[in-house]
């Protein structure tokens, strides 16, 4: 089992490696064999150790030892890592095995180079959520934002591409910084660096020292998971191919920030801020992500603010303490989520990477397996029953809900009234994008080639799995929970329903949302209510949205602005005064050198004598100087 | 020192004064010994090339030419010894002695074994293998010191060869022996030639050839070329160089250089007979008889060599030299100390 | 050093103090009997086996370039 | 006097008399051929000091590859003799006069030194292990140092 736990590891990083090493020139068809094909062996490997019931931290020697810090190299294999790793390997395989057919365009270079930095992807996301100490989980951690900047950097040719692999690699670095100071902290403070020692000595009841650590570490976790206020890079992120938008998107990357305060649960409950501005955080990501995908009209775009908001209800579920529900969330989102990318992926492919809805429709009929596929993934997405995002979504706001407290209300409101906007934008995109009449500026004209089998049938695997994997958890119709279950051992038990205004709650939610969805018909359909009405009616509200409040405008304003001011000052200041003065010594040692060049007469011999007579005037001087 | 495990009947050897005087009756008879001996290795090459080449060698003087190395040694002695306008008279004729006393000073170290109750060496250093190295290395020197004071292009041509041949087998002949060092754990030759192990039932001493295989084919190799015999004779390389750094000599002088080369084969072949096919042990077989049966083997692959291989050309030389051995060499000794690491 | 005008004799001399400073070292190394002495001996030997290398690498290209008679011609880099 | 008195008068005074050669002999080899002459002395010196080791490292390292490269350069390079014109008048006084400084600052520093008999050296003392110890465990910095240093001067040339 201790093997088998590294293999996981091992698997990506050698496909990594012999992708990025050796077929570098070598065959297309090993790239596509190897570069799926390992992250499948390591699903494979987590299957095996699911099958076996394995909980247990392997050690398997000491990485670093200095003084009294010492870190040793362990993978932490419980429910909850097992749980990660599932999806991250399950439903990164079906996006790997989807980019054999999605990167197929690229040259034999390029192609064995996405695989390459896939793998290492996934490698750096598996070391991440297996990481037995904290150390280890910077490891990952900082992996995982270097393999984002090379994949959303992918096409390194495109300006645009390289200023948002940047952007991204800030962010996340801003984050990294917050993350390590917290691991300092615990350290400093307790002495630990492994999770299974560390948890049991941290205070149960909160004290400053852990509200900073929480909140340090919370600082990667926004980073990473892009929300409020270190969000900015997602939506640029989309510069990068379509699989890795799913695969950062779906299922790996962004959740990182969900599983990081999950797995630092114990060190959550003892807080009281920085839990609730979890919370918070999530939940005002949520709503502001959600109105910001309201306007926007690039189809990835779209879905990017779509999983802003969907991590939003995750950091809402962990911030109040429903971690399982959180993560059912997260399980949920990576099937509909990445579902919605391949699916949008696929009409992007046949439309030669037009990603403008404007120029859509009409694909009903031209790509009916795609749409019908893409349908399955916005139903679950706006929280339509029975499809997992119902499930899921409805745990979340049920948890809220249920909690009781002024924060739980004051969360579920936010997440209602994401819900119906989110019902909205779904139903805007699925009804502009694929049922309306094809419009005059599609690109390719004429009849649409729906995607390759390779692409089709992980999109179809997935809108099975969006489809009836709500029931694996179904509390909101009143029946089991096999994902609570299942994460018990980590997490701990999980609230029970109490009484039926929640249920009434759900209700409420579903109707509202199904509404929105509808209504999304009249708008771009029927023509009964027009879009460009109320436009002309609310533009002030229009343009703030696309602006997407202006974020990026401010930090321009706040951050970049200033920077670019003091710089040109220095610039100046640095002409007039430094450089006069150093022009000024310059002309004194040139007049001073000119004067000592005499002494360098260019024979050795008398450099040696000055030499030796030094010496001996030394030590003379020493001798004297000693004996008096 | 020599040193009788027997008691010391008449005091002469905790004597000061005898206990020198035993010294030097000691170190004098190893010189015979030696000298004699290398004449019959000459002796023995010029048989064994006879029959390699279907020839009778020689045959004229003694039985079975037993002494024609005899009628050789007082011919050279009572030859002129000439030497030509405007050589460096005293290099000239310092370089000769450098060669013969290099390669005998390496026999103080050298243990020749224990022979009944008698443990024979002169000194018993714990660096002696390194001490044999260093020594054999001031061979350079005569061949240089004879090639630049004949005043003679080709000499100046094989002195040359000879010290980047030196410095390039010098390097690889070192390695090799490291591994035997890491294996042992000693420098002393005693220690190395009475290695042990125990390995099951078996316990004993072992030949080191089968620890260190590697090792002795470097060791070979590097050996021959220090003793700059054929295929590596390239320093003296009679069809190119007419007889190198010897074209010169004549006579006691040519005749000293000769003694150095085949002393120089006798004392490699001791050593290695010594260092990797267990010294004096032989099952069933008295100790001074195993060593001489082992280095008369050894001696005869020199000559085999000589009869066998052609010379190489420079450059393969110090291709050879740098470009295989050199890090076959350094990957022996990794691979050695990764193995005794582990195994120990 | 300071007469000698032929570079190779100079770094011949170089070796030779470089020697003397050993001999001190190893001699202190027994008088206190202490083992530092003959360690810093070794590494002299490496420094100076490598600065002789290093010499007379450049000492050959310096002849080859240019028929050299002592070391004053070499004054080219005077201020 | 024991032989090892003997041997150190010996030593010393062939050493004495290579340096010298150094020094004065005129064609560079007699030059090169005092300094291996010096460096064997030293090495017996090394071998009465109960340094065997460098001794042999003396042997091997110095006399068995640094002169013989000092041999090579030479026959390379042809015989170099001292010619020409002399530049600069005043350096042997000055020279004379700073040696002579020296020479009494050395007579000035030994005068009042005491000389002892070292303690008698352990077995261990100058071996391949002890050395071997002190270089991977105490020094091993500056040995890493000095073999980046070889490794340059190996690949630089």
């Amino acid at each position: 089992m201790q093997a088998l736990a590294l293999a996981i590891l091992l698997f990506p990083a050698a496909g990594g490696i012999f992708l990025g090493v050796f077929n570098w020139r070598g065959s297309r068809l090993l790239t596509a064999m190897v570069g799926p094909g390992v992250i499948w062996a390591a699903f494979v490997c987590v299957l095996i150790l699911l099958g076996n019931n394995v909980d247990q931290d392997f050690t398997y020697w000491t990485w670093i030892r200095a003084g009294s810090f010492e870190v040793p190299f362990d993978i932490l294999i419980d429910h909850l890592s097992l749980f990660m790793c599932l999806v991250i390997t399950g439903v990164g395989g079906l996006i790997v095995t989807y980019a054999v057919g999605y990167m197929e365009h690229e040259t034999d270079g390029s192609y064995a180079r996405f695989f390459c930095y896939m793998d290492v992807f996934v490698l750096a996301m598996l070391i991440l959520v297996l990481a037995g100490n904290t150390v280890f989980l910077i490891v990952g951690w900082a992996g995982v934002g270097l393999s984002s900047y090379l994949l959303i950097g992918f096409y390194y040719w495109r300006r645009s591409a390289v200023i948002a692999a940047r952007k991204a690699f800030v962010m996340n670095v801003i984050g990294d910084i917050g993350m390590i100071l917290g691991a300092f902290v615990l350290f400093v403070s307790y002495h630990q660096v492994v999770y299974l020692k560390l948890f049991p000595a941290l205070p149960h009841t909160p004290d400053a020292t852990t509200e900073l650590a929480a909140f340090l570490l919370l600082v990667g976790g926004i980073a990473k998971s892009a929300q409020l206020p270190l969000h900015t890079w997602l939506p640029d992120a989309m510069e990068g191919p379509t699989p890795v938008s799913a695969l950062i998107h779906a299922a790996t990357m962004v959740t990182a920030g969900v599983y990081l305060v999950a797995r630092f649960h114990p060190l959550y409950d003892a807080t009281i801020y920085a839990h609730a501005a979890v919370a918070i955080i999530g939940a005002v990501t949520a709503l502001f992500a959600a109105s910001i995908a309201l306007v926007q009209t690039d189809i990835k775009r779209v879905l990017a603010y779509s999983t802003m908001s969907q991590i939003g209800y995750m950091f809402l579920a962990v911030g109040i303490g429903a971690y399982s529900a959180g993560l059912f969330h997260l399980l949920s989102h990576a099937f509909f989520k990445a579902l919605l990318f391949m699916a949008a992926g696929n009409v992007i492919h046949a439309l030669h990477d037009d990603q403008d809805m404007r120029h859509y429709g009409g694909l009903w009929h031209d790509m009916r397996r795609s749409s019908v596929t893409f349908l399955a993934g916005s139903l679950s997405l706006a929280g339509i029953i029975p499809f997992v995002g119902f499930f899921s979504k409805e745990n979340v706001l049920g948890e809220a809900f249920s909690r009781g407290d002024g924060l739980g209300y004051a969360v579920w409101f936010i997440g209602f009234v994401t819900a119906v906007l989110t019902g909205f934008y779904t139903g805007r995109m699925w009804w502009f994008a694929f049922w309306r009449p094809a419009s005059e500026e599609r690109p390719v004209a004429g009849h649409l080639h729906e995607a390759p089998l390779v692409m089709l049938v992980p999109v179809a695997v997935l809108a099975v799995l969006t489809t009836v994997g709500g029931f694996l958890q179904i509390k909101a119709i009143g029946g089991w929970a096999l994902v609570d279950d299942f994460l018990k051992p980590v997490l701990g038990e999980e609230r029970i329903r109490t009484n039926g205004l929640e249920y009434l709650a759900t209700v409420l939610t579903l109707v509202l949302a199904a509404l929105a969805f509808a209504a999304a018909y009249n708008f771009w359909i029927r023509g009964t209510w027009s879009p460009a009405g109320w436009r002309a009616r609310y533009g002030w509200g229009a343009r703030v949205l696309e602006r997407k409040y202006y974020f990026d405008e401010l930090y321009d304003w706040a951050f970049v602005r200033p920077l670019d001011r003091l710089a040109g000052f220095t610039d100046r200041e640095d002409r007039s005064l430094i450089d006069t003065g150093a022009v000024d010594v310059g002309a004194y040692t040139e007049r001073g050198a000119g004067a000592l060049s005499l002494t360098q007469t260019g024979f050795l011999r008398s450099y040696v004598l000055v030499f030796v007579a030094g010496v001996v005037i030394a030590a003379v001087l020493v001798l004297w100087r000693a004996s008096s | 020192m020599i040193r009788l495990d027997t008691p010391d009947p008449f005091g002469i050897y905790s004597n000061p004064v005898g206990h020198w005087f035993v010294v030097v009756i000691a170190m004098l008879l190893l010189a015979f010994v030696l000298i004699t001996a290398t004449a019959y290795v000459v002796f023995f090459e010029r048989i064994a090339l006879g029959w390699m080449q279907r020839r009778p060698g020689p045959n004229r003087v003694g039985p079975g030419g037993f002494l024609q190395l005899a009628a050789d040694g007082v011919k050279g002695l009572f030859k002129e010894g000439f030497a030509p306008v405007g050589v460096d008279r005293v290099l000239f004729v310092v370089a000769p002695g450098i060669a013969v006393a290099s390669v005998l000073l390496g026999w103080a170290v050298i243990p020749v074994g224990i022979w009944g109750s008698i443990t024979y060496w002169i000194s018993d250093l714990n660096i002696g293998i390194l001490l044999v190295l260093a020594v054999s290395s001031m061979n350079v020197y005569a061949i240089m010191l004879g090639g630049w004071a004949s005043n003679n292009k080709y000499s100046l041509l094989g002195g040359m060869r000879a010290a980047a041949q030196l410095i390039s087998y010098e390097m690889a002949m070192g390695l090799s022996l490291v591994p035997v060092f890491l294996i042992v754990g000693s420098l002393r030759l005693q220690d190395i030639v009475g290695f042990t192990v125990h390995w099951g039932p078996y316990s004993g001493p072992i030949p080191l050839l089968l620890l260190a295989p590697v090792s002795f084919l470097i060791y070979l190799v590097a050996a021959v070329a220090e003793t700059n015999r054929a295929p590596f004779d390239l320093p003296e390389a009679e069809q190119e160089l007419i007889g190198g750094f010897l074209t010169e000599y004549s006579g006691f002088r040519f005749f000293m250089f000769y003694l150095a080369e085949y002393l120089g084969v006798l004392t490699q072949s001791t050593l290695i007979a010594l260092l990797f096919f267990g010294g004096w042990y032989l099952p069933l077989i008295p100790g001074a008889i195993a060593l001489f049966i082992k280095v008369v083997l050894l001696v005869f692959i020199f000559i085999w060599l000589r009869g066998t291989l052609p010379r190489l050309r420079y450059d393969m030389l110090m291709r050879l030299g740098w470009k295989a051995l050199l890090p076959l060499g350094i990957a022996n000794v990794l691979v050695t100390s990764i193995l005794v690491v582990l195994l120990s | 050093m300071l007469i000698r005008r032929n570079p190779l004799v100079m770094l011949i001399c170089i070796e030779l103090m470089l020697n003397a400073v050993n001999l001190t070292l190893v001699a202190f190394s027994r008088q206190l009997n202490n083992r530092e002495g003959q360690l810093f001996a070794l590494m002299t030997m490496t420094v100076a086996a490598a600065e002789a290398v290093v010499g007379l690498a450049i000492l050959v290209d310096i002849f080859r370039v240019r028929d050299l008679e002592d070391v004053d011609d070499l004054s080219e880099l005077k201020g | 006097m024991g032989p090892a008195t003997i041997v150190f008068w010996l030593a010393s005074a062939v050493a004495l008399a290579g340096g010298l050669g150094v020094v004065l002999f005129k064609e560079p080899i007699r030059n090169v051929l005092s300094l291996v002459l010096v460096m064997l002395s030293l090495a017996v010196l090394f071998l009465l000091l109960s340094a065997q080791f460098v001794f042999a490292v003396q042997v091997i390292v110095y006399a068995g590859a640094v002169m013989v490269l000092f041999l090579f350069v030479i026959t390379l390079l042809g015989p170099v003799r001292e010619q020409g014109t002399v530049r600069l008048p005043w350096q042997i006084f000055i020279s004379a006069v700073v040696i002579a400084a020296f020479a009494g600052f050395l007579v000035a520093m030994l005068r009042g030194v005491s000389y002892r008999t070292p303690d008698a050296a352990d077995p261990i003392f100058g071996s391949v292990q002890s050395i071997g110890v002190g270089l991977f465990t105490d020094y091993l910095f500056p040995f890493e140092l000095t073999s980046i240093l070889l490794l340059v001067a190996a690949v630089g040339c």
